[in-house]
């Protein structure tokens, strides 16, 4: 195929909840290309019973151009054939999902690959921040970044070629 | 008639949102203020919540336009700055 | 917690097909440890339209026992809250599953890595084999195994200890 | 009375399947065979389609009881070994 444009992506940042069936089914109805669909869902873990509630604030406006810049630097470094990507914002109780990726493609690697990609950069690039609210406590806490993640992200750094 | 500075509008989020006590506020750009990282000192020094917000502007994340920059970034034709903790999404 | 079992896991190799929302949410009802959920499905692609059908033999009972042992592997390698795997055998047209594996973890990085490795280990030694049948030829012709798939099966080789 | 050697069930999937005709068996074991590979070499030699079956032994994978073993694994003791091509699931 002489097809020189990327795949499309969709990119939502909204406070409704998602449905992770039915934005798998928009990726692969009625195409017959798809080998391989890998769906990342984040949820709200309760922490042993002492979360209250997650509290997700967000940059409107950057949050999406963000994600939209590491989308699409997705579809250019890996064979897609769809790729969704959803971030909730405002209270979400445990148990509730926070976040959806959806990568498809001809080949496992790649759909496994691209999700991972993405997901370690909505945890350290983009503008989102998590506040914890405790039952006991009456003051929620903002989650502190990890270094860890940072070291997920650095994982798919290109070798510097200057 | 020489034209003043354009208004540019600075937002805070998170723990700087808190400390600040403001989440968006617009102003001009002060005199002597070049930089992103002069704009946190000038910040910092008007009042103790702002004091307290940009106590360690080593920790402070930067946009400009919506787009991450560093503290050296020159301020000249910024629209919108925003700071902000390290972010944790996902 | 001094829990020192592992994760129970669900291994099933079936000619039906299987629904991903209804495995899916077996592994999450009614809990709120789970941080994360990675599915893989892998699906029959047509190869531009030339190919009709997918025939996929197997050895069963040695390919249950083969995913099980490398699902406890996953179990014991990784903090995993939940793990299916799912391999259908049987004709199966493209657009339609093949194979399912779900990992839920509180953390990301432990079901990716589950999952990925999972996917690997089913694609180069798991006892099933797969056929093409072309629509413009009358006898199938056997899938060949490919390197590119051993050495990614080769990248969860833990470091030798003597 | 000497026991007799016991049965051995033989399975052939795919290709192996298909070049020898055969998807299941059982046999007694040969004399002087001892190892899988061993075992090949008898099964070559039985007729056209067993030699274009194990025409090219080191791209078979073997399995003994169900699970994998090279070709110098002995058979006594073995119930069941099946013979087959390098896998594809997944």
């Amino acid at each position: 195929m002489s097809k020189t444009s990327t795949t499309d992506f969709t990119v939502r940042v909204q406070a409704e909840d998602f449905d992770v069936l039915a934005e798998t089914e928009i990726l692969t109805k009625g195409r017959k290309d798809v080998g391989a669909i890998v769906t990342f869902t984040g949820l709200c873990r309760d922490e042993g019973g002492a979360l209250e509630a997650l509290e997700l604030e967000h940059y409107p406006g950057m949050a999406e151009a963000q994600i939209s810049k590491f989308a699409q630097q997705a579809v250019e470094r890996w064979p897609l054939t769809g790729l969704t990507i959803i971030h909730r914002f405002g209270k979400i109780p445990p148990g509730d999902n926070i976040v959806l990726v959806i990568a498809t493609s001809p080949h496992r690697r790649a759909a496994f690959e691209a999700a991972d990609f993405l997901m370690d950069f909505l945890k350290t690039k983009a503008p989102f921040w998590k506040k914890e609210h405790l039952r006991e406590a009456s003051e929620g806490t903002w989650v502190e970044a990890k270094a860890a993640d940072d070291a997920d992200a650095a994982r798919w750094d290109a070798p510097k070629t200057k | 008639m020489i034209p003043g500075p354009d208004p540019m509008k600075i937002r805070y989020f998170a723990w700087l949102r808190e400390r600040t006590g403001t989440s968006e506020e617009t102003i001009e750009l002060p005199e002597g203020v070049k930089t992103t990282g002069d704009l946190m000192s000038w910040l910092a020094a008007r009042d103790e919540g702002y004091a307290f917000a940009f106590e360690q502007p080593e920790t402070i994340r930067i946009a400009v336009n919506q787009e991450h920059v560093e503290e050296d970034h020159v301020l000249s034709g910024t629209e919108e700055v925003a700071f902000f903790p390290p972010m944790t999404g996902g």
